[in-house]
């Protein structure tokens, strides 16, 4: 977008990348990681978990950044990123 | 006199202890309870909740346990038929008010739903632990009376029961229940308020300026008069005379003390109920309470199958205790065999008043669950077999204990 | 399928170091605001500069009086209503040790009441993590002492006549020197809250409002606990140094949140070494 | 550790019991005293209270007793022998931590100085109905060690014995001693620090992560560690496994209760401690403890110069209850008599253990009463005529 001026650091910001862990069985379909991710990297599966719950799938990995919210939401310690790549940035983005 | 018929939900109904003993408090005529959330009794709590608006009672929900029964012993002298539920660690926390109540010379009445313990124990498990802590929890010298029901119809009765005790002897009486009983769910059968016996508590009717709140008749137990009538009452937990007045420094003979725990010692024998099945011809005889002696049945069955003669007897009220019919019994019989979920209160009172005239086996078990009838047979056993008296109490061993100890 | 196995025994969740594995599942149930609130205070113990060893977590009696169970740290599950005097008796007796009472509304403002007043006002050096569901959940949904006017519970089924407490305000008068109050929706201000506290001299409180997914929202029909959580989402207000007289909390109404209190104020330990000193000469 | 022994007080001092209580303690290393304060106990914690700062010990008065006894067991994890001070409405109010106590089996010491009861009873004078509810008044089951004193050197030396017998077994141990023994003055004799027997507590020295809190020994007695130390250790006042984690089934229930039970059951030989005198030859023995005790030495010395053969029997452990020597002592004795400040406690357990052996007779010892004493001498002469 030509209207958007690039930023002169643009080269030197790195964007996270995360990988989502989850272990489903401890999930008990609570939906707050998929509720609460800043940026809709998960959604209620249709699966079944051990016990019955629907636990979440990862639908978008590409977005995550790694930001921990849904480690930090969760109350079954079920779910938690870790860093995969950091990326350039890019305006595009 | 007669319930009152307002108070009474005449039906038949298919609850669990914890309910009929609030359809049985409120058939009574109970009109107070305070009380605090603990397992397993807080369902008794709930279902009064539900039927306050109906019979105009209060319920309230206190800060703690230790609220509750100072609540329900100002209600009592401002008039009401009043109760507590609780459970063990709840039950622990009243016990400094069960003495005044006990010293003031209370009506109320005390429902201890009771699980394993000690401590936290297990909350959703049966226990049969209180009941020497019923007799003797609170500091100094007082009687109290105590029932153990062992189904939901006998804590519905018994809750009743209770209440009658309570105001006929102005004493704190003790429902100790335990969780089986509890959370097991019957057919409750409320008869119609004509066919249930209530007893209200005896006022005082004479002048104002001449009552004295613990000056006693014949009977031994003083009339009672209401907080706000003009009786100008005087009330203290610290030692008193006939006015109400502490003696502190004078001498002993002139306090009351000694009167409130005769009302309970002479009176002993009206009070006592027992349930006695085929005990005429037993060489042995299970002595048990509340759920236990549901189990107990199973092994006395057993027993008759093989041949041995095994009598029953169930105490109703568990204080004051049946020391003449067990010293009685004792000169008759080959042993005693005491099932507890616990592991040994009852026996050990049991095991005093035989006099050493027979053999006692404890059959103990930790809590949690009930005895395995098996255990209770094996004792069964042990006490028609045993060939020598034994110098002492004898516990059983059971096989969950042989497991344990290895 | 062996590999597949394997490879999840391997994952472990960043903050099993300190949890107690063994314990899990837990006993909270789905959409519980407890587990949110461990969570909170795990991430924030990691935040924290000095040795875990020498810190210990005493619970009472409740839902939230199992977190010491889950916690890896020195732990005790203590009686109902006592975990703060069993923290004063800890703290009394070595003061080097960093303590937390972690329990519910019912247990520290109800029977523990007295003793969440007496360590406020003595200025005991703990820090209290209070969880508040408005309700008696490990009993099964009675009203509690902070449970809003006009709420269900299974003690109060023609809706609850009672004033609640205002928890902050309470501690403020009693004495604490520093009171936050968050949902369990706001986890990372919850995290720096209880980092702040647990570093701060002297009495701190933290109130987390957390849903209780099983009792208090069945009852009073609020949905399941991310309802809960929307519902803070749309109601909760962050008012710092908001004077804590207006902190009541109604029955779904606005929840002020933020840290209201922070200040100072000599602590027991360090005003009885003063005194002692004095008295010696 | 942190006690410093230089201060402790040896040498030949007039004391009153409270004094003598405070200075026992101090003396066993008591690094922690929380109370709350009650007639008649008020002396133990004043004295306490002036002289912690000397050994390095804490004292905290907190606002109920409730709160008291929970900060003891607190700071018994850090390592402090800890104790608290009460009587008999405050003991009360400890029942639920009495059971805490039991269960988490924390080491430390309760005082309940008896007065006169039930409820506020009569503060200023003593009282010995606490005796039952010191074995039964926490819910559940569980076996106590109970010590009971008769004089200011007593309370001093069974202080320190409590504080020994509560590390030994790891389970809180409880002086049971009334008003007159506290207020009463007379010589009390310090030893040497170096003669003083003190029992340290058994801690586990093993890895760190190895450490299980219910782990048992022989005697049935697991060893401890102190908070802040790294083992990371959980405990619970639910029913709990060796790991100290609340499992929620019979057997575990079954596990724990038996130990409890058993760790004071099994050991009870080398627990209980009674002083007999004249017990050869006597046809009436007269059973007491504490201020009693005293009270029956002046009328057996009475009786006797009447020719009347009479033994006493001082309990100086109440609880475990000396069952068999009472049973032994039965068979050849006519009677027992038991007076006690009740109106009857220990007499049941005399009664149960003489197994119709020979008869129990209860006085209720007013000692209130000009004729406290010879309304002993008046039980014992009825004892031997009612056998005759």
């Amino acid at each position: 977008m030509s209207n958007v001026r690039k930023p002169y650091d643009l080269s030197e910001i790195k964007i996270p990348r995360g990988e989502i862990h989850l272990i489903k069985d401890r999930c008990k379909g609570c939906g707050f990681c998929v509720e609460y991710c800043p940026n809709n990297v998960l959604e209620v599966s249709d699966e079944f978990s051990e016990k019955g719950y629907h636990p979440p799938v990862v639908a978008n990995p590409e977005r995550c950044l790694n930001c921990g919210l849904c480690e930090i939401v969760c109350p079954e310690f079920a779910i938690w990123s870790t860093l995969k790549e950091e990326v350039e940035a890019s305006i595009e983005g | 006199m007669k319930a009152n018929p307002g108070d009474v939900f005449t039906g038949s109904y298919y609850i669990d202890g914890d309910v009929a003993i609030a359809y049985g408090a409120i058939a009574a005529g109970c009109k107070f309870l305070a009380g605090y959330p603990i397992t397993p009794s807080t369902e008794a709590a709930e279902a009064f909740t539900k039927r306050t608006p109906e019979v105009g009672a209060i319920f309230v929900q206190m800060e703690d346990e230790l609220g509750s029964i100072a609540a329900v012993l100002g209600a009592s002298w401002a008039g009401k038929k009043v109760m507590t539920i609780t459970s063990g660690p709840g039950f622990s926390l009243i016990m400094e008010n069960i003495g005044l109540g006990a010293a003031i010379e209370t009506p109320f009445v005390v429902i201890n739903v009771q699980r394993g313990g000690p401590s936290t124990g297990i909350p959703t498990g049966a226990g049969q632990a209180d009941m020497m802590q019923s007799r003797w929890g609170s500091h100094g010298d007082y009687e109290v009376i105590t029932l153990a029901p062992d189904s939901p119809q006998e804590a519905f009765e018994f809750t009743i029961k209770a209440f009658n005790l309570a105001e006929r002897y102005r004493v704190p009486v003790m429902l100790m229940a335990d969780e089986c009983v509890g959370h097991m769910t019957e057919k409750v059968v409320v008869p119609p308020a004509s066919e249930i016996e209530v007893e209200n508590r005896k006022y005082y009717g004479g002048a104002k300026d001449a009552y004295f709140p613990f000056k006693r008749g014949a009977g031994l137990v003083p009339p009672m008069a209401k907080a706000g009538e003009g009786y100008g009452l005087y009330i203290t937990g610290l030692t008193h005379d006939e006015e109400g007045h502490p003696i502190l420094d004078r001498d002993l003979k002139e306090a009351t003390l000694r009167a409130s725990i005769d009302k309970i010692r002479l009176n002993a024998d009206k009070i006592i109920e027992l349930k006695e099945d085929r005990v005429d011809d037993a060489e042995v005889v299970v002595v048990s309470y509340g759920i236990t002696s549901r189990v107990a049945l199973k092994a006395i069955e057993m027993a008759r199958k093989e041949g041995i003669k095994v009598g029953a007897l169930r105490l109703v009220t568990v204080w004051p205790f049946p020391e003449k019919r067990i010293a009685e019994l004792s000169k008759k019989i080959k042993g005693f065999v005491v099932p507890e979920i616990n592991y040994g209160q009852i026996a050990f009172e049991v095991d005093r008043c035989s006099h050493g005239n027979t053999n006692v086996i404890l059959v103990p078990h930790g809590g949690a669950s009930v005895h395995n009838p098996e255990d209770i047979f094996g004792a069964i056993k042990q006490a028609v077999e045993a060939k020598k008296r034994y110098p002492q109490l004898v516990s059983y061993k059971t096989a969950l204990e042989k497991q344990i100890s290895g | 399928m062996a590999m597949a196995e394997k490879g999840k025994v391997e994952e472990k969740h960043p903050m099993e170091q300190l949890l107690r594995m063994d314990r899990m599942p837990h006993i909270w149930c789905p959409g519980c605001g407890i587990g949110i609130s461990v969570t909170a205070f795990v991430s924030a113990l990691k935040k924290l500069e000095f040795d875990l060893n020498k810190m210990c977590v005493v619970s009472g009696i409740g839902c939230t009086g199992r977190v010491a169970g889950y916690i890896k740290l020195d732990s005790f599950h203590t009686t109902h209503g006592r975990a703060i005097p069993f923290a004063t008796g800890i703290k009394m007796a070595n003061p080097d040790l960093k303590v937390v009472v972690f329990s519910g509304d019912g247990d520290l403002v109800s029977i523990g009441g007295n003793h969440f007043i007496h360590a406020a006002r003595r200025n005991i050096d703990i820090t209290v993590i209070l969880v508040n569901n408005f309700i008696y959940a490990m009993t099964g949904g009675q009203v509690a002492p902070t449970t809003p006017e006009t709420a269900y519970t299974t003690t109060s089924p023609f809706g609850n006549f009672e004033t609640p407490a205002n928890i902050p305000q309470l501690a403020e008068a009693a004495g604490a020197v520093y009171v936050a109050r968050w949902t369990a929706l706001h986890v990372r201000r919850l995290e720096k809250s209880i980092v702040e506290a647990i570093n701060k001299p002297g009495f701190s409180l933290v109130e987390i409002v957390a849903p209780c997914s099983m009792y208090y929202s069945r009852i009073n029909r609020l949905g399941a606990g991310i309802d809960m959580m929307r519902f803070y989402h749309e109601n909760s207000i962050i008012k710092h140094d908001e004077p804590t007289e207006n902190l009541a909390v109604g029955y779904q109404k606005q929840i002020i949140v933020g840290k209201f209190i922070d200040r100072e104020r000599p602590g027991f330990i360090e005003s009885n070494r003063r005194w002692s000193a004095e008295a010696k000469g | 550790m942190r006690t410093n022994f230089g201060k402790v007080l040896s040498g030949t001092h007039n004391f009153s019991g409270s004094e003598a209580c405070a200075e026992g303690a101090l003396s066993a290393g008591c690094g922690f005293l929380a109370a709350y304060p009650i007639v008649p106990s008020l002396e133990i914690l004043e004295r306490f209270s002036m002289r912690f700062s000397d050994f390095g010990a804490v004292y905290i008065q907190m606002e109920d007793e409730i709160s008291t006894l929970a900060a003891v067991l607190g700071a018994a994890w850090t390592g402090r022998k800890a104790m608290t001070v009460t009587s008999g409405p405050g003991f009360s109010l400890m029942m639920e931590h009495v059971g805490l106590g039991i269960m988490l089996e924390t080491p430390c010491v309760i005082v309940d100085v008896g007065r006169f009861g039930p409820s506020e009873g009569i503060p200023g004078k003593p009282g010995q109905g606490d005796v039952m509810q010191m074995r039964w008044g926490s819910h559940g089951d569980y076996e106590v060690i109970v010590l009971s004193p008769n004089s200011p050197q007593e309370m001093f030396d069974l202080t320190i014995r409590a504080f020994n017998l509560s590390e030994q077994y790891r389970t809180p141990v409880m002086v049971m001693t009334d008003e007159t023994v506290a207020h009463m003055r007379e010589e009390v004799t310090i030893p040497l620090v170096e003669d003083i027997e003190i029992i340290q507590r058994r801690y586990y020295k093993g890895p760190k992560d190895k450490y299980l809190p219910f782990k048992r020994d022989e005697n049935l007695v697991p060893e401890m560690v102190d908070i802040g130390e790294g083992y990371r250790f959980h405990v619970t006042g639910l029913t709990h496994n060796e790991k100290g984690y609340p499992i929620i089934d019979a057997e575990t229930q079954e596990a724990n209760v038996h130990a409890i039970v058993n760790k004071i059951r099994l050991n009870s030989d080398k627990i209980v401690e009674f002083e007999e005198d004249n017990i050869e030859n006597a046809d009436v023995v007269v059973v007491s403890y504490g201020i009693t005790s005293r009270d029956v030495s002046e009328a057996v010395q009475r009786v006797r110069g009447e020719g009347v053969r009479v033994g006493t029997l001082r309990l100086i452990t109440v609880w475990p209850f000396p069952e068999k020597r009472i049973t032994q002592l039965a068979e050849k004795i006519k009677a027992f008599v038991v007076p006690e400040i009740n109106y009857g406690q220990i007499c049941f357990e005399v009664e149960r253990c003489a197994r119709g052996k020979a008869e129990t007779l209860s006085v209720f010892h007013d000692r209130s009463d000009d004729n406290g004493v010879s309304n002993i001498i008046d039980t014992i002469k009825r004892a031997l005529q009612g056998s005759v």
